[in-house]
């Protein structure tokens, strides 16, 4: 197995997401709020998965642009359920590293009204083991 | 005992690459009973037939057992085989060693070794085999065809031109279907309602046919050549026979607010109503719901200009009780509700609309004039979106139809196309997933869309679409460009999928004709009988059996056709001799067999018998009407002293099965 | 003590005999001890007189014979029936199994009856009769004098957790009828629910395995009424005659059982008549609770013509697998 | 002696209509499941009387699975509803009776559901082999 191979199979471990269910056509990148920010769009990173093309993705700023909304998770006509891709590539990134840089009791400090609530959920998401 | 020939079929390599052919027919010759074991290359071919024939003259076999493909495949061939050589096509097993065995197992000595116990299985059930003679049954030479769409109208004209009667049971009041909605079809273009309504006036016109409108299907008994159908003729309070079709009436109703259902709900019809101008049998219906003389007794508007007295406030629903050799279920499609997709915002603006409210748009009919203008404000679209594959191909049953509805990417191109030439100024955007185009002339004519028409053609799918003032902002991806659009529109079409009539599922029941998980009817076998339902005696027309367009539709409407009236040109069919059977000596009388029948074929009979000592005894003893019965067998269950037995799948016959398993 | 004395009855039969209403009588009869009463049929008056009996140990379900007897001559007979019986009674004419114009059914009431069985454990030896008596069931022993046996010991397992005091079908009504009861029959099949799979089984095979396969449980069944028992039936598959396996632990009790499933009224005479005491009830009222329980109450025999379960159904019902498990909540 | 793996007889009785339908259907797909599995064709579910499944154990079998239409679906109506009440009763006696309840099964299977089909199969026969030979109901003279 190389080590591509390998990455793919911990992705789809993590995120229990198959790919394969992809019927390319294109309504998470449709409806990506976050898309042109992205330098690989919702539908590459599950294309990209697919062919087990996981480096580049994990070097990528995209990872980090995704607002974890999930819309594409709730529109895709296929369930393939992309944002769970990304959650898995992002903890992949972090374990590398090996650090936890966001935990849950953070948080109750971080409270405040004029911050979305839903935007430290996505930050614990982004950044938490 | 009998003498029975093993013949064992290689199915090229489809049995013999995973069982040793050889060493089975070797080990069935040991069996008790076996006279004769061999094998063959193809046994269903005519050489491998003849090896049948010839074993059985030769060595007078009394029953043959071929270990070969399932009985669903080859049981009729084999039957047929063994009739030719003179021997009762009863007294043939099949063991199913290909679906069952060969075609399940990797292992050879595992197939090798089932195919011998399912062989010895067949064996051991054709040691208590006996001949068995079919009954026969009259047919009721007259054809019941549920739903006067297009493919009801087909199927009925083609059975009433064969010379046999045909009623047609409609639950609009008029005939015509989704088909008399529609502007033009792909892809000659040509115009709908001047194909079809042509049609429409021979079937009324013809003198096999009746047309039962506003009437729906309340009951099915019976079976092949033998239906009984109760059909309930709801109401309209309008003399069918007396109604000249004037239209005075929908004229002068006063109550005017009522969503036209033909428009789809854009625009409003009156209480008292002709669908639309063609509509076949051209009387009024009113629409209890909205009629205040119904429901207040105060107004009567309709029978007051009425000047035919067609009018009758006091009409119930009638229910008529008639006889049928064959039914044709032709209940047709609806487009999916557009509630769960909110993204495309169908609830939210009256400009997202599905593409048969654009057809109705787009007809001369049509509640715009043919006009193509806005919902919403009634101007001219400048851009429209079409959005494809809304709620087709999803995946899990609550995201929308895991199929593909099949003519989504013919009409949108369609509507495309029309739009561009109708209105040269108009953008128009199809946002694709695949364009599915295999059909005639079908590829031709999407290129003449992008090429000649100048549709945007655009692989990606339309994420959301907002309402933003009175334009609707459509977001989407256009993947080859690797892009997000955001396209300003006027209009956005939602190609919606089609799912089966909400009736097909009830009806189903009523015919005891089996369903797929998407509730269409399901085919006798896809590929051979694709127009037959597997009950018999029901046919299947257009697309209550899978999503199709209307040349297919129309020629499965025709194959029904041929199929119905093959069965009705008989006058008798031979029945299925596997029927259920009561020992009269053993039979309680205790009626547990009556109240299980679901075709009510046993009845009793008080018989004299005759007792060891010479006295005789009445006794209440059951009956079954052979030609009644279907052989399902659950009298035999049912029975307590075991008096009833099943012919072909005798109580004795499969607890030998079991031993053979078990042994 | 029964409510009614057997002159009660022999009145009421002489009576029916001299006008002709009936020309023979199932009644309970003198054995050879006086506790050991046998069911029989009457010709006459004279015969009634001499060995006509009605007391505690009258148990026998008469239903059952009138399927031969009714297919016999032309007159009516008479027929004495329990509250438990009538519902036989009914059951049989539910199936058509014989005519009731032939029958005169007189509805009596029930105390209950004396399971002789238990009455003789409480004396080892020497008993010389059994009486009942206001305080109790009396033993009179040879060696050891009497002994009282209070009535709530000295009844049978069926009487006392009567389903029934109320007749459901009778010509005539002596003496009082009663309310259908509130019974607690199905506690012991909810104890034996309550088991594992393991210790069920161990108890069975040890009830089971003591069948010497006499039969009795059969032939007095009144839902075993089939012209031809499968048991008897050399095609049936399961014909057996004799005890000579494993075959009455494994299938005997199992397909008797399955046979009368929904049919059965729970009348116990199987286990009255078992000279094994397994108690064969518990199988048959197993089936009536799960019947309950999965489709609704239902008593069998209760109306004439009432659908039994196993011959009906909704479209709604339990699945299998969630029968099992229901059936093991015994609630 | 021959130490063998222990395979478990599967008697499974199948309604012509569907569920034979639906294991040809496994076998068009070459869905695999174990050979242990043998098919008996009835036409209805409701043909199954529950002797034929204890004759099953009593022969031998280690389990016995009954396969028809999906309720609403039976191609006489209503067999497969008698088979849900008669095989309900049956079960949940043979249970009181101290019998594996996982020995029996029935399981709804449409002409469609070759896949079902298949599962259900490597199911049940994965379930029974864990219980071990059908020791409770097996009559050993049947064995001679």
């Amino acid at each position: 197995m190389t080590k591509n191979e390998r990455m793919k199979e911990q992705i789809l471990r993590t995120s229990g997401v198959n790919p394969l269910k992809c019927m390319r056509c294109g309504k998470c990148s449709g409806t990506c709020p976050s898309y042109d920010e992205m330098e690989y769009h919702p539908h590459q990173f599950v294309y990209m998965v697919e062919t087990g093309d996981i480096e580049p993705l994990l070097a990528s700023k995209s990872l980090y642009k995704c607002l974890s909304c999930f819309a594409c998770v709730d529109r895709c006509p296929r369930s393939v359920e992309p944002a769970k891709l990304v959650e898995a590539l992002r903890l992949m990134v972090i374990r590398q590293q090996g650090a936890n840089h966001f935990k849950a009791d953070d948080i109750p400090a971080l409270v405040d009204e004029e911050i979305p609530q839903q935007l430290l959920v996505s930050a614990l998401r982004k950044y938490s083991k | 005992m009998q003498r029975i020939g093993v013949f064992v079929c290689w199915c090229g390599s489809n049995i013999a690459g995973t069982v040793d052919v050889e060493a089975v027919s070797e080990a069935l010759k040991k069996e008790p009973g076996v006279v004769f074991s061999t094998n063959y290359q193809y046994m269903c071919s005519q050489a491998g037939q003849d090896i049948i024939k010839n074993a059985i003259a030769e060595h007078k076999l009394s029953g043959i057992v071929v270990c070969s493909c399932s009985p669903r495949m080859h049981e009729t061939t084999f039957r047929k085989t063994a009739a030719a050589a003179g021997l009762n096509p009863y007294m043939v097993e099949i063991a199913n060693i290909r679906e069952q065995c060969s075609w399940v197992h990797k292992d050879k000595l595992t197939g090798t070794e089932k195919a011998i116990i399912l062989g010895r299985t067949a064996i051991a059930k054709v040691n208590l085999n006996a001949p068995l003679t079919p009954g026969e049954s009259p047919v009721t030479k007259r054809a019941l065809v549920i739903g006067g769409g297009i493919a009801g109208i087909q199927t009925a004209l083609d059975i009433a031109d064969a010379g046999f009667e045909v009623d047609i049971v409609e639950k609009q009041p008029t005939i015509g279907g989704k088909m008399a909605q529609l502007d033009k079809t792909f892809p000659t273009l040509d115009c709908a309602a001047c194909i079809l309504t042509p049609k429409m006036v021979d079937v009324a016109q013809h003198e096999k046919i009746r047309i039962f409108s506003y009437s729906e299907v309340e009951s099915v008994s019976g079976f092949v050549g033998n239906f009984t159908v109760n059909i309930k003729k709801k109401a309209r309070y309008v003399k069918e026979d007396v109604c000249t079709g004037c239209g005075l009436c929908t004229e002068k109703c006063p109550q005017k607010n009522v969503p036209n259902e033909f428009n789809l709900g854009m625009d409003n019809r009156r209480a008292i109503y002709i669908p639309f101008a063609q509509a076949v049998p051209k009387v009024a219906t009113i629409d209890p719901r909205y009629c205040t003389m119904l429901k207040t007794g105060k107004c009567g508007v309709c029978s007051k200009v009425c000047t035919a007295g067609a009018i009758d406030y006091k009409a119930k629903d009638e229910y008529i009780e008639e006889k049928y050799g064959a039914i044709v279920v032709a209940t047709g499609y609806n487009p999916i509700s557009m509630e769960k997709f909110d993204e495309f915002a169908y609830s939210q603006s009256k400009d997202v609309i599905t593409s048969l409210e654009f057809e109705r748009l787009t007809n001369a009919a049509g509640p715009t004039a043919g006009v193509l203008l806005r919902p919403s404000d009634h101007k001219h679209p400048k851009t429209i979106v079409f959005v494809q594959c809304v709620g087709s191909r999803c995946s899990g049953a609550e995201k929308g139809k895991e199929y593909c509805s099949k003519i989504c990417c013919m009409y949108t191109a369609k509507h495309a196309m029309l739009t561009r030439d109708k209105y040269p100024d108009t953008d128009v955007y199809v946002f694709y997933i695949d364009v599915r185009t295999p059909g005639k002339a079908f590829d031709e004519f999407y290129r003449r869309a992008v090429e000649e028409y100048g549709v945007h053609y655009i692989k990606g799918m339309v994420g959301k679409v907002s309402p933003q003032g009175d334009k609707l902002m459509v977001q989407a991806s256009d993947l080859l460009a690797n892009k997000q659009l955001h396209i300003e529109a006027d209009l956005v079409v939602l190609a919606a999928a089609i799912e089966p009539d909400a009736s097909a599922r009830p009806l189903a029941t009523m015919l005891t004709a089996s369903m797929d998980t998407n509730d269409f009817f399901t085919e006798a076998h896809p590929k051979l009988r694709p127009v037959e339902s597997p009950t018999a005696g029901v046919f299947l027309s257009g697309t209550c059996q899978g999503p199709k367009d209307i040349p297919e539709t129309v020629s499965q409407a025709g194959a029904a056709a041929a199929k119905v009236i093959g069965l009705l040109a008989k006058d008798k069919l031979t029945g299925n001799p596997c029927v259920a059977h009561s020992n009269e000596l053993m039979c309680n009388g205790c009626s547990s067999c009556e109240r299980v029948c679901p075709y009510g074929a046993i009845t009793y009979e008080d018989k004299e018998f005759r007792m060891p000592d010479r006295t005789t005894r009445m006794r209440r003893v059951a009956k079954v009407n052979e030609a009644v019965c279907q052989g399902c067998g659950a009298c035999t269950v049912a029975c307590p002293s075991g008096a009833m037995d099943l012919k072909g799948f005798a109580s004795a016959q499969i607890m030998a099965e079991v031993d053979a398993i078990c042994k | 003590m029964q409510a009614l004395t057997r002159e009660v009855l022999l009145d009421r039969a002489k009576a029916l005999f001299a006008d002709g209403t009936v020309d023979r009588a199932y009644g309970w009869k003198r054995g050879e001890f006086d506790y050991d009463v046998t069911p029989g049929l009457f010709r006459s008056v004279e015969e009634m007189e001499k060995e006509f009996v009605f007391d505690d140990f009258c148990g026998a379900n008469f239903s059952k014979y009138l399927v031969e007897e009714t297919r016999k001559g032309e007159g009516k007979i008479l027929v004495f029936l329990k509250p438990c019986d009538t519902y036989s009674f009914n059951q049989l004419l539910t199936e058509h199994r014989f005519d009731r114009e032939k029958v005169y059914a007189v509805g009596i009431p029930c105390e209950g009856m004396a399971d002789v069985t238990k009455l003789k454990a409480e004396a080892a030896e020497g008993i010389r009769s059994i009486t009942a008596e206001k305080e109790g069931f009396v033993v009179h022993t040879l060696y050891d004098g009497d002994k009282t046996v209070p009535r709530t010991e000295g009844l049978s397992e069926r009487c006392l957790v009567c389903k029934s005091k109320k007749h459901v079908a009778y010509d005539e009504l002596l003496g009082e009828d009663g309310e259908v009861a509130d019974s607690a029959r199905f506690d012991e099949v909810a104890r034996l629910e309550a088991m594992n799979a393991d210790e069920r089984f161990a108890f069975w095979q040890r009830e089971l395995s003591r069948c010497i396969r006499c039969n009795a449980c059969r032939d007095v069944c009144p839902a075993c009424t089939c012209e031809t028992c499968v048991f008897n039936n050399p095609n049936s598959g399961v014909e057996s005659k004799a005890p000579v396996t494993s075959f009455e632990e494994q299938m005997f009790h199992i397909i008797r059982a399955f046979h009368v499933a929904g049919r059965c009224t729970d009348c116990g005479e199987c286990s009255r008549v078992c000279p094994q005491h397994i108690p064969l009830h518990l199988l048959n009222r197993k089936f009536i609770k799960d019947i309950n329980a999965f489709y609704g109450e239902y008593q069998a025999g209760a109306e004439v013509g009432s659908r039994a379960p196993l011959v009906n159904y909704t479209t709604a019902d339990l699945e299998p697998g969630e029968a099992v498990q229901r059936g093991n909540e015994h609630a | 002696m021959q130490v063998t793996e222990y395979k478990p007889k599967i008697v499974a009785f199948c309604c012509n209509w569907c569920s034979y339908a639906g294991a040809d259907l496994a076998g068009n797909n070459r869905l695999a499941y174990p050979a242990e599995v043998k098919i008996i064709r009835v036409p209805c579910s409701c043909r199954v009387n529950p002797m034929f499944i204890l004759r099953a154990f009593q022969r031998g079998a280690d389990g016995v699975i009954i396969c028809g239409c999906h309720p609403g679906d039976c191609h006489y109506t209503s067999g497969n509803y008698y088979t849900r009440r008669r095989m309900a009763l049956l079960f949940s006696m043979l249970n009181y009776l101290g019998i594996e309840k996982e020995r029996t099964r029935v399981e709804w299977v449409s002409a469609a559901e070759g896949a079902k089909f298949a599962a259900t199969m490597n199911d049940f026969v994965q379930t029974v082999a864990a219980l071990g030979e059908n020791k409770r109901l097996e009559d050993l003279r049947c064995k001679l």
